[in-house]
């Protein structure tokens, strides 16, 4: 398959997670849809790199995934400390940053 | 490789298209399941969808690290999340921020599409050597000698993480309050 | 050599912040010291200097920031000469008295000392972006130096003095690097150099904004009329050590920033807004010194009387002719003499009764005989007496006035609010000084002692320096004339073609 | 051969120093020794000049400049200190010093009981520095120098009891009517400097005449500026208001400064600067028209008051007021013939004064006085000597000085039958005033029970008598006056004889002593009924026309009132204002822009999204 195909392929998850960021309350599944928009970038730089006939873009991919390894274990560890002390799931109530 | 994209070859073709959509419908389900822990699992489905795909082009290397990184280890820390906190289900209702969100959202998708029909991009001739690309041994060339930089602040960022997630679980801390003005 | 005058204050500030807080002798020692030394080499400086030379003397140039050609420039010339001396000279004295404030001396002396050294900074600058520095840098110490040891609404008058400050000088800071693109537009050869842009041709509508721009940032530093309202608070809040230097140097670097920068730089806009800035300087006269007819508080009497003799610099400046500059320069010293004694004089009323309020003084001249005659003598010498040193700058000034081709036929009436700002003037300096040491000695506290021979000391260089400059001023202006002349007859070389082909 | 001229400057200056520094540690005796000798030593170099200059041929007795020391240069303005020696500069010394002299002399004895004895004599040398640098000085700069050191003297004079609020009060509004003078002087300065290049009096004279054609208007605005200056320290309408005041100081510097030497600097500036005054015959008439109603208002004044030394403070404004008249019209030297016998006979009347006053423990009222012929005898004969001068009694110095000017009013080539007049009106007044005073002084029963007046020491009884001498015979000079500042005045005065003129003006002021004995010795009981019959006026003239209220009500309110509006409005409630109001503007915009901050995840995002998507429509479609 082409560009174009990869192209709609990672536009349409990207969009997809970015829905998903947008429209859901529960912190978990926001990160999840984080993840999906890292991954659809992933997934660009990927074929592109196979495109294009350089390696640069895998690099970039693996660090990618290194960054992402590592937000979400942080990111997974901040959701847990708020819910040790809020015991509420909806981030909609989190808003201690309101002006 | 450069002949792949242009020899016609209906069999591989097929292949991604068919796991290109699936990656895309799990995806769908991701966000579209009441549940987390379906999510979750929606979610390894699409993991691995892209492992699929980088495997079709190109990308051995990367493909074991999605499965193993990704599908492993994170989306397992996922599920022991969810196992913590309970997987509510989460009351929908259709608000107004809902609406415009998918609003704009639908834009961004059409406006993606129209910038991916742009045109053709040029093309870079690359300089691996056509066996080895994609292969960990080329990845590790290539790592340890041009982003070698970028490679140890990567480790350092990992490191940092580590101690990060170590500080914000060891330690309790008091129940946030509203600022008060 | 002028390294030396502005680092040596400078680096004993940063020193002094290693020296112990309970160490007073030491800091005490390296604070008088620092600033003796700035004082002695910058007496050595005047006795060296040239006096028929108009040039810039004793430059020193290292490279700052080679990529964009910003040097380390400094150098020296008839009219930045004299606000040096007196920088040094006021430094000493503020760092004297500042011995007497109780707490956190160490760092009191530090910040005083870095106050010093910004304000010699400004006057030596010879780098547009060097003196933008020091410009900022005069900002900090004071900052904390009223923050921190002020009295009163103390953070009120920090935010508003800064703030007020830093809107002018951003304003100037857009204007310096413009004009350096202006230059660069014009010979392709970028420079921060002020001797080098002070050739330049600038077309008259840019210099209209420029000079607004540059305008604006001294005028708050002076203050010119509209602009003052900071410095009533600011004086009132401010400790007294530290408004010595805040009124008899820092207020005469905006004056300063008018001759070196808006006179040079933009002859045809301080044409065609001489005239307001005139009005402005002289509305400024009448209405401080009428507003300060109405003071009960010392220290707030003599701000608002800051604010009528600076419009005097400043209308001399925009006089724009020979006479007039020189007076204004001269003019800046007195002031810079006179004000700080008589903010020395109020301190030391204070010190002994505890209060400013002219109402609850009265008659202090029974116990203190040698306080009422350095009184008397920086009074009349404020009320512009003749024979002392306000009457010439101020002679000379309005003499430049009205002598003037700048001011479109209103000269007279300028002169004339000149006029009754000195007979204001009179009036409420007699107010300030018969109101507390004359009139029934009665209630007095007992124990009441004059000052001593320490304090003696401080103010003894002021009224000497009173009757010298008034008795013979010649050996002042002599050393300004030169400058001021070349200043007059500046010429635009540098492009004076390009810069009207870019008309086309 | 005048150049040790500067040594009759430099000895009052040094005594002012020396006493000013060392004063306190100073005996009281060395302190008067210094005081009296400085300014001695000074009489004895005006004399020393005064002959150089006799011995010149007359023609060359015009400006002699002595340069001192090159002052400042300024752009095109430079300036040179240094003192002119011509007959009128030498004229002035003469009478500065002299009677300086005497009246230092006198001082030691009127304030040997003054705690503060060194200071005094301090300010009376640093006075007595300031009036020789004042007629002494060969430009406009050092003239205003001198003009306002003067003003300094007289006001730390005045205020010399530093205790006592209305002294501290009148030595104030004395120095701001001067300031205001000065400012004048100084606006003078620079209009001189605009049209002639210079401030040098011999350069400016010789280039006016042919420069300005008479009531240009240049030369009308210098002329009126100079006035104004003239006008403060001479205590002439409107700016008088701070000599009767400034009777609050010690008495000798009533009589040195209030009536001798200081008060008649404006008539000297006029007299000095008679070119520019030539070219402006309009403001001729000007002060001509202000002297003489200064004379009859100030002499009007004096009919009522009852504080002695008040009395003859308006006596000298009137007195001022002849002067004025007299250079108004043009007769210069019958201005400063005047002025020397007003001087002698004036400190004359202040010294004896100051001796009633000093004998009755500081009393001024006349009412409470009488009778003091008997006690005093020696005082009363001097007052009496400088009474009849004042009211132009024949032969003595006072009455050839103002029959001259009076007769001048009418026949000089600017005067007219008004001026004339009024100054014959003027006569009888002082005339009554003055022997009103001595009546009520001297003769009669003693009014005041509680005192015991004595007769002064000789130290202020010889100098009375040398006074009264001169006061006597000193109307012998008036020829060789004209005949010495001729030179300066570039003529003569001619003299006229008109029988008739002469007699009612002598009738008047002899009219005048008859009048006062008649009512205060006489028939006391009518002045009771002349009084309420003539209420208003005498309420009016009791209260000086209402002068200082007016000036309360129409200057100082208003301007304190102002400055307090300005303080309160312009400054708290407009400016500060505004400032401040910008301030907490952005402050609350910004709050209002912080509300954006809602916390909210979600939005945030919403937020980025919708910024992309506007981005990319920006790279997509254009």
């Amino acid at each position: 398959m082409g560009e174009q195909f990869v192209l709609l392929i990672s536009a349409a998850i990207f969009c997809v997670g970015t829905a998903g960021f947008v429209i859901r309350k529960n912190p978990l599944i926001m990160f999840m849809s984080v993840e999906l928009m890292l991954n659809s970038v992933n997934f660009l730089l990927v074929t592109y790199s196979s495109f294009l006939n350089s390696l640069d873009g895998q690099i970039f991919a693996l660090m990618i995934m290194a960054v992402a390894a590592a937000e979400v274990v942080v990111g997974l560890a901040i959701i847990l400390t708020i819910f040790r002390t809020r015991h509420d799931m909806d981030v909609d109530h989190i808003d201690v940053l309101k002006g | 490789m450069l002949e792949i994209a242009t020899v016609f070859d209906f069999t591989r073709d097929a292949v991604i298209f068919a796991v290109g959509v699936t990656a895309v419908l799990a995806s769908l389900g991701v966000i579209l399941c009441s549940s987390p822990i379906y999510s979750a699992l929606y979610l390894i489905g699409h993991m691995i969808c892209l492992a699929l795909l980088f495997l079709l082009y190109n990308a051995e290397f990367l493909a074991v690290v999605q499965i193993i990184v990704y599908a492993g280890a994170v989306m397992i820390l996922f599920l022991f999340i969810i196992a913590l906190l309970g997987g509510k289900k989460e009351v929908q209702e259709n608000s107004f921020h809902r609406s415009i969100a998918i609003t704009f959202v639908f834009i961004l998708l059409g406006e993606l599409c129209l910038s991916a029909t742009v045109g053709p991009t040029k093309q870079v001739q690359g300089e691996i050597p056509a066996d080895l690309f994609g292969t960990a041994k080329a990845i590790g060339l290539e790592l340890f000698s041009k982003h070698l930089v970028a490679f140890e602040l990567a480790s350092g960022l990992l490191l940092v993480a580590a101690v990060g997630v170590i500080c914000l679980a060891k330690f309790s801390f008091a129940p946030l309050r509203r600022r008060v003005r | 050599m002028l390294s030396l005058i502005i680092f040596i204050p400078l680096i004993a500030a940063l020193g002094l912040l290693m020296v112990s807080r309970e160490n007073t002798a030491m800091v005490k020692m390296v604070g008088v010291g620092a600033s003796g030394a700035s004082l002695a080499l910058s007496l050595w400086l005047l006795f060296s200097f040239d006096t028929a030379n108009a040039e810039m003397q004793f430059v020193q140039m290292f490279h700052w920031v080679p990529a964009l050609h910003i040097n380390y420039l400094l150098g020296v010339d008839g009219i930045s000469l004299w606000m040096v001396v007196l920088t040094a000279f006021l430094g000493l004295i503020a760092v004297l008295f500042s011995f007497t404030q109780k707490e956190g001396l160490r760092n009191f002396v530090a910040l005083m000392l870095a106050l010093e050294a910004g304000t010699l900074g400004v006057f030596l600058a010879l780098d547009t972006i060097l003196f933008y520095v020091f410009w900022e840098l005069m900002l900090v110490p004071t900052y904390f130096l009223i923050g921190v040891w002020g009295e009163g609404r103390r953070v009120y008058a920090t935010m508003k003095f800064v703030i007020y400050t830093l809107a002018g000088s951003l304003l100037m800071l857009v204007a310096i690097l413009s004009l350096t693109m202006v230059h660069y537009g014009a010979t392709h050869d970028v420079t921060f150099d002020l001797r080098v842009l002070t050739q330049t041709h600038i077309d008259p509508a840019t210099q209209m904004w420029m000079f607004f721009f540059f305008f604006v940032a001294f005028a708050i530093k002076v203050p010119v009329f509209p602009l003052h309202s900071w410095l009533p608070h600011t004086y009132v809040a401010c400790p007294i050590p530290a408004l010595i230097l805040l009124t008899g140097a820092m207020s005469k670097t905006g004056a300063y920033g008018f001759l070196r920068f808006c006179l040079p730089l933009f002859p045809e806009a301080v044409e065609s807004f001489a005239t307001v800035i005139g009005l402005l300087a002289a509305t400024g006269m009448v209405y401080g010194a009428w507003i300060a007819i109405a003071q009960k508080d010392l220290k707030a009497l003599v701000a608002y009387s800051s604010i009528s003799h600076l419009g005097f610099i400043v209308i001399g400046i925009f006089a724009h002719n020979g006479t007039g500059i020189e007076g204004s320069v001269l003019q800046m010293v007195n002031h810079g003499i006179i004000a700080s004694a008589l903010f020395l004089i109020v301190a030391f009323i204070e010190l002994r009764m505890g209060t400013r309020n002219l109402d609850e003084l009265q008659g202090l001249s029974k116990a203190m005989p040698v306080l009422y005659g350095s009184f008397m003598l920086i009074t009349l010498a404020a009320l512009g007496l003749p024979g002392l040193n306000g009457f010439v700058g101020e002679f000379m000034i309005l003499m430049g006035v009205w002598t003037s081709s700048m001011f479109s036929g209103l000269s007279g009436l300028l002169v004339l609010m000149g006029g009754l700002s000195i007979v204001f003037a009179s009036i409420y300096m007699l107010y300030m000084f018969q109101g507390s040491m004359q009139e029934s000695p009665d209630n007095l506290p007992d124990g009441l002692t004059d000052i001593d021979r320490c304090e003696f000391k401080l103010i003894l260089p002021a009224c000497l320096l009173i009757i010298l400059i008034g008795l013979y001023p010649k050996p002042f202006i002599d050393r300004i004339t030169p400058s001021v002349d070349s200043l007059l007859h500046l010429e635009k070389t540098v492009n004076l073609h390009s810069g009207e082909e870019s008309h086309h | 051969m005048f150049a040790s001229s500067w040594l009759i400057l430099f000895f009052p200056l040094l005594g002012f120093i020396g006493l000013s520094w060392y004063g306190n540690r100073l005996s009281k005796k060395l302190a008067g020794l210094i005081g009296c000798g400085t300014v001695g030593a000074s009489f004895f170099m005006t004399l020393v000049t005064l002959s150089n200059l006799l011995f010149l041929p007359a023609e060359e007795r015009v400006g002699q400049v002595q340069t001192l020391y090159q002052w400042m240069s300024a752009g095109s303005f430079k300036l040179n200190l240094a003192i002119l020696v011509d007959p009128l500069s030498v004229f002035m010394f003469l009478i500065v010093t002299g009677v300086g002299f005497v009246i230092h002399v006198y001082s030691v004895g009127y304030m040997h009981d003054d705690p503060e004895y060194s200071r005094f004599f301090s300010y009376l040398n640093l006075f007595i520095f300031s009036m020789l640098l004042l007629v002494a000085a060969a430009d406009f700069f050092f003239l205003i120098v001198g003009w306002a050191l003067v003003g300094l003297a007289s006001y730390l004079l005045i205020g010399f009891w530093r205790e006592k609020t209305s002294a501290v009060l009148a030595a104030r509004k004395a120095f701001v009517m001067n300031v205001i003078g000065d400012v004048g002087m100084v606006i003078a300065a620079f209009a001189i400097f605009e049209s002639f290049g210079t401030l040098n009096f011999v350069d400016v004279f010789a280039a006016a005449p042919g420069m300005f054609r008479p009531n240009d208007d240049t030369v009308l605005l210098i002329t009126l500026l100079l006035l104004v200056g003239a006008f403060a320290k001479s205590a002439q309408l409107p700016l008088h208001t701070w000599l009767p005041d400034a009777m609050e100081g010690p008495t000798p510097v009533s009589a040195l400064i209030h009536a001798a030497t200081m008060v008649t600097a404006g008539v000297y500036l006029v007299a000095r600067c008679h070119v520019l005054y030539e070219l402006a015959p309009y403001t001729m008439y000007f002060i001509a028209g202000v002297g003489i109603l200064t004379a009859v208002f100030a002499g009007s004044m004096a009919l009522v008051q009852y504080d002695i030394k008040r009395v003859i403070a308006y006596s000298t404004m009137s007195q001022l007021g002849y002067m004025f008249l007299a250079v108004g019209i043009g007769v210069y030297s019958l201005g400063m013939f005047h002025l020397m016998t007003h001087a002698f006979f004036k400190a004359l009347l202040f010294l004896a004064a100051g001796s009633v006053i000093h004998s009755l423990d500081g009393e001024q009222d006349i009412r409470k006085m009488g009778g003091l012929q008997r006690v005093m005898p020696l005082t009363h004969a001097t007052f009496l000597i400088g009474a009849l001068a004042l009211a132009g009694f024949p032969l003595t110095s006072g009455y050839f000085s103002k029959e001259a000017i009076i007769l001048s009013s009418y026949h000089a080539e600017m005067g007219n039958f008004v001026f004339w007049a009024i100054a014959v009106l003027t006569a009888g007044m002082t005339a009554f005033y003055i022997f009103r005073v001595y009546f009520y002084t001297f003769v009669g029963g003693l009014r005041s029970p509680g005192a015991h007046p004595h007769e002064s020491p000789m130290i202020m009884v010889v100098p009375l008598a040398v006074l009264a001498v001169l006061a006597l015979l000193g109307g012998l000079l008036g020829p060789w006056v004209d005949s010495f500042l001729s030179p300066v005045f570039g003529r003569v005065v001619e003299h006229h004889h008109d029988g008739a003129l002469e007699t009612i003006a002598l009738v008047a002021g002899i009219g005048g002593i008859a009048t006062a004995g008649l009512l205060y010795m006489v028939s006391k009981d009518r002045m009771d009924l002349i009084k309420e019959a003539m209420a208003p006026i005498y309420d009016l003239l009791f209260h000086k026309y209402y002068v200082d209220e007016i000036y309360d009500f129409l200057i100082v309110s208003p301007t304190k009132a102002i400055g307090a509006f300005l303080e309160q409005k312009a400054e708290r409630e407009g400016i500060d204002f505004v400032v401040d109001e910008v301030g907490l503007q952005v402050k609350e915009v910004s709050r209002g822009i912080s509300l954006w901050q809602s916390g909210k995840v979600r939005t945030y995002a919403l937020n980025m999204i919708v910024g992309m998507v506007t981005i990319l429509l920006f790279v997509v479609f254009m």
